[in-house]
């Protein structure tokens, strides 16, 4: 019941906009975190299912064909420990941002508009996060959808954002519509596991008291739920900007910097992993859903860490590398510890959150995104500097900070897993590869940013650091980004991420292969070192013209060329087939008609021509008609009516 | 004793509706207050189910059923028969709320006013008269009235080529209806009802050999089809609603188009199941056909009105998917979704017009950053298109959601194609509001400005039922759910 | 004998229709045309007369009364044609019904 | 005795004679006034109806004077006439049609000449029309129609001065000649056949004999002879130019009246002795003989005919210019659908026709007479030149509007009813019939075309800038004619809506009808 007072809260605030509503938007979220904070902690003490259904959606009688049982969408709320911590982080840095904004948004039109879309994002996402059902799930999944589309569209007069904002929701659109069709499969799967009250008749709720609904059906390996599976998991990859679906989240970094820290980094783009874990825990994944979902994960970790390699524009170096992380994620998910994932999720979603609001302290001061342009910022912007460094260094997963455990826990669970699946070898190789990009990139952009006496560029104004309202959340995120690792050594804590109760292994937090550990650290230095070595002191590398590595640098600044192909598909398959229909439409079916109605004008015409206006003429007609009838009665109906025999 | 509720209902229409061709200056006031009293009544009537019919099982049964005799021949019997059940009770809210919607829309109107909103009056009245006639020959009439002021007003108030518009959706609807007459009076006759009514139709049928239910359907569902309309047998739709003014366009969109799609329930799919189970492979054709060809043809066009109509079409596509399921839920489902299709596309069709005659164009690539001059009006066209493209929260995604999880448990991965299309769907859309509504303001006329009241009223309007029922369907499906006919035995 | 008889006999007849027709359909002189139709409707008089003879039961009408009503008839409808013609040629001058084709089409 | 029986069995058409020759000696005496002509005919023709109405309402419609029903033992050398109810339907629907007319040439210019002939030839014609309703030989009902023939024919001539309307008469009389002649040797044939012209003659010989080539080659005649009175293609062409040439009020007349003579002719012809005679006859054709239905074959070459005359009148209507011209092909599809109720000749179809007859001396009638009230206003021929007179005259472009969209079957006119009936019924009787109701259907909504084109024309184009300032057009029509228009109006709307009355007393009649030949 506390979490529905958070939505209605924060609906609430949609409507008032007092003057720009910014600080009205902070209250409520400051409000809404308190109580994140409180469930958090009555979940830490009593680790529990907590599942209020107080609102039925639409309900259908049972009938005696295909739904005996009826069936019944329900909205309801679900607190358990996973959604108390997805709850935290949602809130935390929903506030942290929305504090964030009052300095960053200072000076924008529309500012009752954003802080609107702001509050209702939080308003689904946190919805999002409580749903004790698939459909209500799916209800929220949509609605962050779209609070992105309209944030991604904030400055929709540039042409820039407003396409971006079309691609990520397009983009997206595919994965949920996949995602349906998952639903649509889980409710058969729930008609042919059948007996009692059926999930559907239900609403599609994920437990029944604390056992999953569809319990009987996990761990099968049907091909249906194998299919179901690979649904969810095109979801995930659609709303998590996972390979082939990730092409929207670069571009999504049109949108204003806090959005980008808030709904592209930190929560919504989490969202897609959060399903993967809900959908681990309660409807269950086959074997080779697993494959798949690590297969998605691992090469699409390393694939966005290579294009963030090269990328000039800090935003998006940063969005690549939030691609990359929740490719961690879905690693995790997917190789059997879900829970190890929602760690990850955890502590990127504080230290990414920290990147994107330093990043956005910098861009607030220079005004360019271009790393190229800026450099020598570090004695200006020292707070912002610091802020930074330390992400960088939880993102490298360097100890003591927070993404050091995570990931950490990350590669070992992968590597567990792949002692019993061989199949997982090549993505864990590729895990630990990106551990050395993720390192290198985001010390390239530090270093280019940061590093050396001065701006490269002259014309940039003259930096400055950031209003207090802004230092803050950095102060607060910082902090989070460096102990945030450390939580789950808090036992009450820990019992929150060891749901394991359903299937899943426990994850290994802390307990590390040492060897493995060090081997990720020590590539994680590694990278900063060559960072270091190729950008540190404001240094700037020139990759030489005819280098070997240029057509490769061409390949990663062009994104594998993969957005372009999507939209040479779209432009070419689908508005070119729509433009054929269009034709068709027009000349042939349109065409078909118009050809009769001349034929019927011109039979007209001919037919009149017989009305001569000559007496003789019509005399002749009905001379005709009798000879005609003559013929046809004496002579032609005879012999027809004798070969059809008669009635 | 009971009142003749309906036949009250129906005077109320017919007399506002004669009092406003009456009224010079007062048209729209009497138009309105008509409106609203209907809507009331609709109201009241649904407030007097406080113990809903429920499903009975075995025959049709429903509410409010009055019958009178009109013709009676020895060997014809036809009544004045009305009556209601789940089905008809939500077309008729929806013809209650379009109408007050697009009075209201009209409100500054210019050219005969009086004949504008008595022409619109007379079409909700036909519309209402179809939902509520269960006497084949009662249910044509009402059929065709309709036609007569809907050619009126695409002809007298519409675009420039208004009058070869009117004349194709005349043409195209008569002849369709015809057909539809001909499988109607051949179902009488050949099943050898007792009399006209739909109650004795409706068991007679049952006596109806496969082979003549088969043709039989295969009439109906030309006759019905074309207003839904099929494909290939639709191009009058777009056209109609690109000349029709925007009332016209409402209503056509609104109203019209579900008189097709309650035919088909009605007459066609309740009458004739085992007709009906021969040509389920023709009706999934059709579906995808307009479901896909309706998407992508809209894809291509520039102009706001010609893009929303081809949507139409898609939307009435699943529409037609969910009645060739045939299931409870597919049932459920595509009277959720015409009702949310009327709302939806009469909210769109009246923000196109707005776009029109405050832009001066509907060209789409003409139009940019409307949402910087004309805030409001860019609201409203958002709004409708992310209903439209099936956002939660709004009115379609309960109705397509079911429509699609009722299709899947029919026919499997088929509901791919839709969902597929749903993308599609989305794109148009997008594109559209991203050429029109974003990016920098282009084309803007020195007299643009944003909404007048009247125009913002009727919108918001729709905007409140759009919301409203999108996060509350429930009170809809309870009004279909618990009406009589939804407990045919027939109907798995 | 009979047989053959009324077989010729109605050959006649319909000779003389066909006749008749031929003048209607050829003749564009109204007076010529009117004596045609005469002809035509001489033929059906003679059935009449011809029938009445031969056929040994009569019920109703016999042919010759018919016939006698028949000659009645054609001369009342020579008369009215004779009316016509001469308003015609008040008219135009002309009784060629060849020049009397402005209703058309 | 004799005298009373006369007299009561021809009341009506003794009325109208009585009216007639009132007229003329009227004339000959020297009166000049029109009203007064047309007082005395529309209080004959009132009076007639009035007794017609008398008849059917205290005889009740079962009981024939004559002929008693279902009576085969009859003398066959009964009589020539015989008042049956249908009889009686079609007198009152004939004298409508005579009433609306002569009515509505109340208004017509007062000091116009040939007033007398006029009327009188509009009542000459209704009695020719009130004889054939009543005929009980094949001779008869002919002479009947060839009475109405040569009024008519007259009729469409009498101002003598009109180059137009000349040779209107000039064409129908002689393809009135032809026909006449082709129906009286056709009638000889059966005569030859049967031995006897009576009805009920023709009716048990059929039984007894079978249908002869002799017989059939009458029918075919037949067929052509009647046809051309109820302008069945391709006896129609006359049709067109005589409504056009003619008079306006004589066209209404013409199209309106004098038409359903034939399709009451062949409701004698057709129904009584060939359909209703049994099934199965024995059947020669010139070569040989077999014991095949014969009615199968003439219903085949009505139907064909039937299907031709709608279709043929509806496409040649598509693009017709002038305003008559387009309701005279209107008329002719409207002769088509007519016959269905001959072809399916079950007592539900002779239902639909004989109210497709009612609606159709309304509708046809009615928009003739509003031709004529238009053109009297200086308007043009031209379905163009009607342009934009729905804003100029509202309500007699209002009845207008609602005669044609009766005409083109909309809802909730008695046109719409009596389609409705006629192709249930075509529908009903199953078999082939039912392609009849198709393609009735389908013309209909061929028709629609070109009613709309004229609605278009009336209501959505914008006037010619010269008609717009032409003040004759504001001048009123007259009483008499507004009064016709409106009776046609009211009648068209009310039996839209409530038919019952007339239809029950028709579907008794045409049952009573069917059961005498049986």
């Amino acid at each position: 019941m506390a979490v529905s007072f958070v939505l209605v809260g924060l609906l609430g605030d949609r409507l008032k906009k007092l003057e720009h509503g910014g600080w009205v938007a902070v209250g409520f979220a400051g409000a809404a975190m308190v109580v994140a904070v409180l469930v958090v902690a009555a979940e830490m003490l009593h680790p529990s299912h907590y599942s209020d259904q107080s609102f039925t959606w639409l309900q259908l009688p049972g009938s005696p064909g295909a739904f005996p049982n009826g069936f019944s969408l329900v909205i309801g709320v679900l607190v358990d420990p996973i959604s108390a911590l997805m709850l935290l982080v949602v809130t935390v840095v929903g506030f942290l941002v929305m504090l964030y904004s009052i300095g960053y948004m200072h000076a924008d039109r529309g500012l009752p508009r954003y802080y609107a879309e702001l509050s209702l994002f939080l308003t689904a996402m946190t919805g999002l996060v409580v749903s004790d059902n698939l459909l209500e799930f799916f209800l929220f999944w949509e609605l962050v959808g779209v609070c992105s589309y309209f944030l991604i569209g904030f400055y929709y007069e540039k042409p820039s954002a407003a396409s971006a904002a079309k691609e990520a929701f397009l983009v997206t659109r595919v994965g949920d519509v996949l995602f349906l069709l998952g639903i649509f499969i889980y409710f058969t799967i729930d008609a042919t596991a059948g007996g009692g009250l059926g999930w559907a008749a239900s609403g599609f709720k994920f437990v029944n008291g604390s056992t999953p609904f569809l319990a009987g059906a996990m761990g099968g390996s049907s091909t249906l739920q194998t299919v179901a599976g690979l649904m969810m998991l095109a979801g995930a990859a659609g709303k998590s900007a996972q390979f082939p679906l990730h092409t929207w989240l670069p571009d999504a970094m049109e949108g204003p910097t806090t959005v980008s820290a808030l709904i592209h980094a930190a929560t919504m783009v989490a969202a897609g992993v959060y399903l993967l874990v809900v959908a681990s825990l309660f409807l269950g994944f086959t074997p080779d859903d697993r494959l798949a979902i690590v297969a998605v994960g691992g090469f699409t970790t390393f694939f966005a860490a290579t294009m963030a390699v090269v990328h000039p524009d800090i935003k998006r170096v940063i969005a690549y590398s939030t691609i990359s992380q929740l490719g961690y994620m879905v690693l995790a998910v997917g190789a059997g510890f879900a829970m190890v994932g929602m760690y990850h999720l955890f502590t990127h979603a504080f230290f990414k959150a920290l990147l994107f609001l330093a990043a956005g302290s910098v861009i607030h001061a220079v005004g360019t995104q271009d790393l190229f342009k800026m450099g020598g910022l570090r004695r200006p912007m020292r707070v912002t500097a610091a802020a930074f460094a330390i992400g960088a260094l939880s993102l490298s997963g360097i100890p003591p900070f927070a993404g050091f455990f995570s990931k950490d826990d990350v590669l070992s669970s992968v590597y567990t897993a792949a002692q019993s699946h061989p199949a997982y070898w090549p993505f864990l190789i590729l895990a630990y590869a990106t551990v050395f990009l993720t390192a290198y990139y985001i010390f390239r952009a530090f270093f280019l940013a940061f590093s050396g006496d001065k701006t490269r560029d002259p014309t940039l104004p003259h930096p400055h650091e950031a209003p207090w309202v802004m230092r803050l959340p950095l102060y607060i995120l910082s902090g989070l980004a460096i102990v945030a690792g450390v939580f789950p050594f808090v036992p009450s804590f820990a019992s929150l991420l060891s749901i394991g109760a359903n299937g899943n292994v426990p994850p290994v937090f802390g307990t590390t292969d040492l060897i493995l550990s060090a081997l990720s650290v020590g590539l994680g230095a590694a990278g900063i070192l060559l960072a270091q070595a190729l950008w540190g002191n404001g240094r700037v590398y020139v990759l030489a013209p005819e280098s070997a590595l240029q057509p490769v640098r061409t390949i990663l600044l062009n994104r594998y060329y993969m957005k372009a192909g999507y939209d040479e598909l779209g432009l070419r398959l689908v508005y070119g087939g729509s433009r054929i229909a269009d034709f068709f439409e027009r000349y042939v079916i349109d065409g078909t008609i118009r050809g009769i109605e001349r034929l019927a004008a011109r039979l007209s015409g001919t037919l009149r021509q017989g009305q001569t206006g000559l007496v003789s003429d019509y005399a002749s007609y009905v001379v005709a008609g009798v000879v005609g009838l003559l013929i046809l009665l004496l002579f032609v109906a005879p012999f027809v009516l004798a070969s059809v025999g008669g009635p | 004793m009971t009142l003749p509720v309906l036949s009250l209902m129906l005077v109320t229409l017919l007399g506002g509706t004669l009092l406003t061709f009456a009224s010079r200056d007062r048209a729209r006031y009497v138009a309105l207050a008509t409106s609203v009293a209907f809507l009331l009544e609709v109201s009241a009537l649904l407030a007097s189910y406080t113990v809903w019919p429920g499903p009975v099982n075995g025959s049709p049964g429903y509410a409010d059923l009055e019958s009178y005799s009109w013709i009676h021949l020895s060997w014809l019997s036809i009544n004045y028969t009305v009556g209601v059940d789940g089905i008809s009770l939500i077309l008729i809210l929806l013809t209650a709320f379009l109408q007050v919607a697009t009075v209201v829309y009209s409100w500054e109107e210019s050219k005969h006013p009086e004949a504008y909103h008595g022409l619109v009056l007379l079409t909700c009245l036909g519309c209402f008269g179809v939902f509520i006639a269960l006497d084949v020959l009662l249910f044509f009439l009402f059929w065709e009235i309709v036609l007569v002021p809907m050619f009126f007003l695409i002809g007298v108030w519409g675009g420039p080529r208004r009058r070869y518009a009117a004349l194709k959706f005349f043409v195209y609807t008569h002849v369709a209806s015809i057909v539809m007459l001909v499988g109607l009076l051949a179902l009488v006759f050949y099943s050898g009802a007792k009399s006209f009514d739909f109650a004795s139709v409706y068991v007679a049928a049952r006596g109806l050999s496969a082979t003549v239910q088969t043709f039989l359907f295969l009439a109906l569902f030309f006759g019905f089809g074309v207003k839904f309309p099929i494909v290939p047998f639709h191009t009058w739709l777009p056209d109609a609603h690109v000349e029709a003014p925007t009332g016209g366009s409402v209503l056509l969109a609104g109203l019209l188009l579900k008189l097709g799609g309650y035919g088909l329930i009605r007459w066609a799919v309740e009458v004739l199941p085992v007709g009906m189970a021969h040509l389920t492979p023709l009706l999934y054709v059709v579906a995808f056909a307009m479901i896909v060809w309706g998407s992508f043809v809209a894809l291509a066009q520039r102009d706001l009105k010609r893009l929303v109509a081809y949507s139409s079409i898609n939307h009435m596509g699943i529409v037609l998917l969910a009645i060739a399921v045939y299931s409870q839920l597919g049932l459920l489902a595509a009277v959720l979704l015409m009702f949310a299709h009327g709302v939806v596309s009469a909210l769109l069709f009246m923000a196109s017009g707005s776009v029109h005659h405050t832009f001066g164009t509907r060209d789409i690539s003409k139009l940019g950053g409307i949402a910087r001059t004309a805030p409001i009006l860019a609201t409203m066209v958002m709004v409708g298109s992310l209903a439209s493209l099936g956002l939660p929260a709004l009115i379609s995604f309960p109705a397509e959601f079911t429509a699609l999880l009722a299709t899947w448990d029919r026919i499997g991965y088929w509901v791919l194609v839709p969902l597929v299309i749903l993308v599609v769907t989305a794109a148009f859309y997008l594109w559209m509001m991203q050429r029109m509504l974003f990016g920098p303001a282009r084309n803007v006329p020195a007299t643009a400005h944003d909404l007048p009241w009247y125009e913002t009223s009727a919108m918001a309007i729709l905007l409140a039922l759009i919301v409203i029922y999108g996060i509350l369907p429930g009170f809809l499906v309870n009004v279909i759910v618990n009406s009589p006919v939804y407990g045919f035995p027939g109907f798995p | 004998m009979t047989e053959l008889s009324v077989a010729s006999l109605l050959f006649l007849s319909a000779t003389l229709l066909a006749i008749g027709l031929f003048g209607i359909l050829t003749r564009r002189n109204f007076i010529l045309l009117l004596i045609a139709v005469e002809i035509g409707m001489n033929a059906a008089i003679l059935n009449f007369v011809y029938f009445a003879g031969f056929s040994g039961t009569s019920h109703g009408l016999s042919g010759q009364a018919i016939a006698v009503v028949l000659v009645g008839l054609a001369a009342t409808e020579v008369a009215v044609g004779l009316a016509i013609v001469l308003a015609l040629n008040r008219q135009r001058g002309s009784i060629n019904i060849g020049d009397a084709t402005t209703l058309k089409l | 005795m004799f005298e009373t029986d006369f007299i009561a069995t021809f009341t009506p058409e003794l009325l109208v004679l009585g009216a007639a020759l009132l007229i003329f000696l009227l004339d000959v005496v020297g009166v000049r006034r029109l009203e007064a002509f047309g007082a005395v005919a529309v209080s004959g023709i009132s009076l007639a109806f009035l007794a017609v109405v008398a008849d059917l309402g205290f005889a009740p419609l079962a009981v024939l004077r004559t002929i008693p029903a279902g009576s085969v033992d009859l003398p066959l050398s009964a009589s020539l006439t015989a008042v049956t109810s249908l009889g009686l339907v079609f007198q009152a629907i004939f004298l409508v049609s005579a009433f609306l007319v002569a009515l509505a040439s109340l208004s017509r210019p007062s000091g116009e000449r040939g007033a007398a002939v006029f009327f009188g030839l509009v009542l000459m014609a209704t009695l020719g029309m009130l004889l054939a309703a009543v005929a009980n030989d094949l001779i008869f009902l002919l002479l009947s129609v060839e009475v109405t023939g040569i009024a008519t024919y007259l009729l469409v001539g009498y101002t003598r001065k009109d180059a137009r309307s000349l040779e209107a008469a000039m064409k129908f009389y002689i393809v009135g000649a032809l026909s006449s002649t082709l129906s009286f040797f056709g009638a000889s044939l059966l005569f030859g056949a049967y031995g006897g012209t009576g009805f009920l003659v023709l009716a048990r010989q059929t039984a007894a004999l079978g249908y002869p080539a002799l017989a059939l080659a009458g029918y075919a005649l037949l067929i052509a002879g009647l046809g051309f009175k109820l302008t069945l293609v391709p006896f129609h062409a006359w049709a067109v130019d005589v409504y056009d040439g003619a008079p306006d009020d004589v066209s209404a007349f013409l199209a309106g009246g004098s038409k359903k003579i034939g399709i009451f002719a062949f409701f004698l012809v057709f129904v009584g002795p060939v359909l209703a005679a049994p099934a199965l006859g024995r059947w020669c054709s010139l070569s040989r003989c077999s014991t095949l239905q014969l009615p199968a074959t003439v219903e085949l070459a009505l139907g064909i005919i039937a299907i031709l005359t709608m279709t043929v009148g509806n496409v040649l209507a598509l693009m017709q210019p002038e305003m008559k011209r387009l309701l005279a092909y209107s008329s002719i599809s409207q002769a088509g659908y007519m016959l269905i109720g001959v072809v399916v000749g079950t007592s539900a179809a002779l239902t639909g026709t004989t109210l497709q007859v009612v609606a159709h001396v309304f509708m046809k009638a009615g928009a003739f007479l509003v031709v004529a009230a238009v053109v009297g206003l200086g308007v043009g021929p031209r379905v163009d030149d009607w342009k934009g007179l729905g804003r100029r005259r509202p309500y007699l472009m209002l009845a207008f509007a609602l005669m044609l969209l009766s005409l083109a079957g909309v809802p909730l006119t008695v046109g719409f009813v009596s389609k409705f009936v006629l192709f249930s019924s075509a529908v009903q009787a199953e078999g082939w019939f039912v392609w009849l109701a198709v393609a009735g259907l389908l013309n209909s909504a061929l028709s629609v075309f070109y009613y709309v084109r004229v609605l278009k024309s009336v209501y959505l184009d914008a006037p010619a800038p010269s008609a717009a300032a032409d003040a004759r057009l504001d001048r009123p029509i007259g009483v008499g004619r507004t009064a016709a228009i409106a009776i046609a109006v009211i009648a068209i709307v009310a039996l839209g809506i409530d038919p019952q009355p007339i239809l029950g007393g028709i579907q008794s009649a045409t049952t009573h009808f069917l059961q005498i030949g049986a």
